[in-house]
């Protein structure tokens, strides 16, 4: 029977079933223990778990996310906060290198299982260094996975598949997403992973694809309701869950069903998973194109900081409605 | 351990405070009332809702900012962490464009686009306001780097908090400070915590984190930073040593914020003992502590200083005024500021594309 | 009259001119000075222009690159060496967010007119960590500008157009070009200086578009050599030479030209410039494409080391030439 | 400095070397013969060419990789730089594997994935070889700290250079190393160089680099890394210091390189004179120290010496064979060893798109 959970609620029951379930599973990051995290996700697991689970860490991401892969080696199982997803700036070189690389460098003789984890996003008048959106980024790294829930089942789900992989996998939730709530598995009638690489139709629809990732997919739902009752468009809504592996048959099934697609994706547009997403389509569904994949990305330039504006730096129904009626 | 020993000399005869005008105290006084008043108001609004993201206050470290700014000349420059609004008034900035960036607003220090986080003035020598732990450090090193390649006979005053000893880019900052002789001075404000950590949990150190200079054979002093006096004393050494000698300080001050870590910090009553607050705000606080010595002084009475604060409370709420009648950006000022080049319409910036929003 | 140069000369000789012409610009790096270089670009110049202006660092790129923008807002012009662009990720912070975004938070009030340079390639045997080719990745933020010269002449037009900037300039170069030898044109003719931005027709051509940038064009140019004499077909190679600004209307002109496209690009396949550039090709040349755009990327792994297979692992002219054949 | 005040000590009666038997001594000292064998054949194959990318010889420091892991236990783990040949042999490894990775083979310890700078062998506790300066600092850290947490008595052993000392990555490493009070030992080997930059130009520091340690309130110590007793009695102490206490040590070891930094350094006759460089070779060859005590002490005489020269020569040339009939890596093998679940043909794996050649 499901319930219903916020988002970071399914998150925080996600790495408590993890917890659980493996006694390798250890939580480290900036004030995620005593403090509850910054974001509350990690609530009350300090308390139920204690300090050799749930390990409150000094603000040094390159040492501590290092530290994480260098334990994971071991056999340890380190689901790491970044408190935004932002600071990956101060620890690349670990995220990219070290964590990345080291079981290609080694001849597979390593691997390292771990997960970090945090918000990205923009939305939060937090201004240019704490609105970045790496996923794209990430995933351009071969040895790397990325993955982005939008909805609290899938946050969960995804945490989960996350901490089961022997890969590293870097998830990104969203503060904006944190207190919506959504109908979530009842832990009694089993397991609830969703597993890594499997895009989801949150829509079906049968004019135009609206493929998207974290918020973004909110967006395109609320998009595809304006489509409908204003314009009689019945859109597709599928979001990819995960960035890499990437669920590329489900793209082009529904591009091949629509004949045209709208990527919605709050990178910047140089780049970003959407351009890859692009590329993908008109390479293998070339024929099946009534149109130019289109994309509805933030304007391009750093995150604004002003509240009376940044909304409308980023993807917005509104900017997705209008895009789609380009092309449709 | 340091408040005990400190007490035991009187700053205030040190040459650098014995030269102080009665008006310069009043005018170092008022400093501080106006930063904690520019504070108090912001929080109003930011808890009604006109101010986003997040709101750091300086409330309670007053005097590390208006002390270590107030002996600052014409080549010395000033940046800090995103805990700004302190150092931007010292530099002098105005309450109306600080308010309105906060608001968000066009006629912000930053038009809007920093937010509380990214107070700039280059023309008073203040780089900022910036958000990531221990980033600006190594900008802090670059200013004193050209300032010494420039010739310019003057310092660099790089802040940063207790937590912010512990990224890597402070470290390496250290080491190039002191091994290319540059006149940086990191002034570590330790209020204590880092968020909800207390120093303690977040750095391992053995009498203090200052003392870390010595492993980069760089001179340090810890300071009560409740006592501006001390404070622009002990200042003015690490500041004579970089002008004359171009050679890098450590300066750690003791102080302490009384409200969170931001807005958004509930916690913050949890983590420390409500004991821990009000002995600070009864013993230590800056403004307080001040106020007693002026009126010891003689420097101050109670009426002035009732004027003084009125004057912060009319100034602070004309910034309101000023912010809330400001216009907001609009969507095409997303799209500049990016890159000098083409906010001057220069010849490169008409060749190849810049943007991708098309 | 042009001279015979290499890419390492033409690079040191566009250096000199900057350091002659602006008592401001300052060179610095690991190596730079009194060994002359890892890579030898720099050699000769501590000893013409002293320690002031030639400043070897300390191993410590967040340090010192962060150092470098803090003094461009106070005046003075960083030409900052990584001494392999890999190393980026030891000071991605200080390139991403001080370099990127300072001027956006200040609301304009500050710029920062700093060079970043040094190597960014595979193809040397040199392992994973030390084999990244970082170009689109940091053209995906805005506020910076990236830039790839693949000859002598435009390696020492592009580094003094880079220093003239007056935002900061990412100047991929590539190890093994640095040997190679070209024409350069002689300062007595007047100073030679490649605009950012401007892509470059270096083989005109009717059939395909091979569009590429740094090492690849020669790998483009010489499968169009191939691809002349062996299929009849005859291609057109466009060197984009800077990554951003783009010269988006060069590649539209010769898509429409040619109708087809193939991009020729050392990234991993996951992102990288080429999945710009062709978002790009097919949202705006939609009609005028024939055929799908094709991408020749390097293998996607991590680099791997072997000098025995490190060169199948990349792009090359046998790998373009038969990418074309897909399509042609 | 550090060598004249050790001179005076003889570490040879330090228990952990008393208990040394006469067949456990020749041991350490064929070891050291056969790492500097190992990598003199390996520079002719590099400069014939059989060998790509860069090369960095150990010779001259064999003692720091042969005393410390000669300490080493079940639970005792290694890690280090690109200089990492003394290391893999010093844990265990075959020549045979590593030539036929400095070969680029596929029956090369990394398969030919990694190369000289990784060589890596976690079945005996050696994890790497890793080529970014400084960035297996916290690796190290993190082999402690999965020690601890899996209640395991050991520590782990990380190696770094005198110019690595300045990435930001160590010293955070340092600083949650004492904290967290973890059994992590960091071996800074000061070759006096990092590349063609001397110590005293790359570092600030006051009496030494190990010193910096004070700041975090971490032990440390010194040691002459030419005498293999001194190095293993000093080691001891740190490592005992983190298996039973669970506390970590900074140890700075001198010694220094005959090679440049790496073969491609043309330039290492430039940055430092012949004489020190024969100085080094004279008096200080840890080879050269160590075959002099051992005949000394009746433990080794000139046949036996032959003998263990003439079976290293024979092994390292048997290891060249066996790298050059070896198979080179094909196609396909690129694009595996990249991620664990597609070499494992898992459910996973099955799942989406993990490649995206086209
Ligand atoms: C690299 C990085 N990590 C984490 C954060 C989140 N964060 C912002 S402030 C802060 C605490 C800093 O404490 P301290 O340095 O003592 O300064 P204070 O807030 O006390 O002034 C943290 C963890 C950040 N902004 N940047
Ligand atoms: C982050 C980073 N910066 C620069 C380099 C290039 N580099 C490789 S080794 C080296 C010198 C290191 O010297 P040291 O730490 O003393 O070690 P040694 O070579 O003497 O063993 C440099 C600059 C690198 N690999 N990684
Ligand atoms: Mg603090
Ligand atoms: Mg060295």
């Amino acid at each position: 029977m499901p319930r219903t959970l916020t988002y970071r609620e399914a998150l925080r029951e996600g790495l408590d079933e993890e917890l659980e379930r493996d006694e390798n599973v250890v939580l480290m990051g900036e004030e995620v223990a005593q403090y509850n995290g910054a974001y509350k996700v990690t609530e009350g697991l300090w308390k139920k778990w204690g300090d050799k689970r749930i390990v409150d860490t000094p603000i040094s991401e390159a040492g501590f996310i290092g530290m994480g892969v260098g334990a994971s080696m071991l056999g340890v199982r380190p689901v790491m906060e970044l408190m935004f997803w932002s600071f990956h700036s101060v620890a690349f070189d670990q995220l990219v290198n070290n964590a990345a690389c080291v079981r290609y460098m080694s001849g597979g003789l390593i691997h390292c299982p771990i997960v970090v984890r945090g918000p990205a996003n923009g939305g939060t008048n937090v201004g240019a260094t704490h609105s970045h959106t790496p996923e794209g980024l990430f995933a351009s790294f071969p040895g790397l996975k990325v993955c982005a829930p939008a909805t609290p089942a899938d946050a969960k789900g995804l945490i989960k598949a996350a901490i089961r992989d022997n890969d590293p996998v870097y998830v990104m939730e969203n503060t904006l997403l944190y207190g919506n709530k959504g109908e979530v598995p009842d832990p009694e009638d089993g397991d609830h992973v969703v597993p890594l690489g499997r895009a989801d139709i949150k829509r079906e629809g049968s004019d135009i694809s609206l493929i998207a990732h974290g918020r973004s997919v909110l967006h395109a739902l609320a998009a595809a309701e304006t489509l409908k009752e204003e314009h009689g468009i019945n859109a597709e809504v599928l979001d990819l869950r995960s960035i890499r592996p990437l669920d590329v048959d489900a793209i082009l099934a529904t591009v091949r069903k629509t004949n045209r697609a709208v990527l919605v994706d709050e990178s910047k547009p140089f780049g970003g998973v959407s351009a890859m997403v692009a590329t993908l389509i008109q390479d293998h569904a070339f024929d099946d194109l009534d149109a130019p994949v289109k994309r509805v990305c933030t304007i391009d330039a750093p995150a604004i900081y002003s509240p009376l504006i940044e909304n409308d730096q980023l993807p917005s129904p509104k900017r997705v409605v209008e895009k789609v009626l380009e092309i449709a | 351990m340091t408040d005990a020993a400190s007490q035991k000399l009187d700053f205030s005869q040190s040459p650098v405070n014995r030269e102080l005008t009665p008006e310069r105290k009043i005018e170092l006084y008022s400093q501080m009332v106006r930063i904690r008043r520019f504070e108090q108001v912001s929080l109003k609004y930011y808890q009604s809702g006109k101010i986003g993201g997040f709101l750091h206050l300086y409330i309670g470290q007053e005097a590390v900012a208006a002390g270590t700014v107030s002996l600052g000349g014409e080549h010395d420059h000033y940046i800090t962490a995103y805990r700004d609004h302190g150092h931007a008034l010292a530099v002098g900035m105005t309450m109306d464009e600080c308010m309105a960036e906060l608001f968000g607003k066009q006629t912000g220090c930053s038009k809007g686009k920093g937010g509380s986080m990214h107070f700039f003035a280059p023309d008073k020598n203040f780089w900022g306001g910036h958000g990531i732990v221990g980033g600006q450090t190594p900008l802090g090193l670059g200013l004193a780097y050209g300032l010494k390649f420039l010739d310019r006979k003057g310092c660099c005053l790089c802040y940063l908090g207790d937590g912010a000893v512990n990224q890597g880019a402070y470290h390496e900052s250290l080491n190039i400070a002191a091994l290319f002789d540059l006149p940086v001075i990191y002034v570590i404000e330790n209020n204590g915590y880092s968020m909800g950590t207390s120093q303690k949990r977040s750095s391992a150190f053995r009498d203090c984190l200052a003392q870390r200079a010595e492993g980069y054979d760089m001179e340090w002093d810890v300071i009560d930073g409740s006592d501006l006096y001390e404070v622009r004393a002990k200042t003015q050494i690490a500041m004579d040593r970089a002008r004359d000698e171009s050679r890098p300080t450590i300066l750690e001050i003791f102080t302490y914020r009384y409200y969170g870590h931001s807005i958004a910090d509930a916690n913050h009553k949890k983590y420390r003992t409500p004991e821990e607050i009000e002995d600070y705000k009864q013993n230590h606080d800056p403004i307080n502590v001040f106020r007693r010595k002026l009126m010891e002084e003689g420097v101050l009475d109670e009426e002035e200083d009732k004027k003084i604060t009125k004057a912060a409370n009319q100034e602070a709420a004309a910034a309101v005024k000023f912010a809330e009648e400001s216009p907001a950006p609009t969507i095409d000022d997303i799209s500049t500021d990016v890159y000098w080049e083409t906010d001057n319409r220069t010849e490169a910036s008409e060749i190849g594309s810049h943007f991708f929003n098309d």
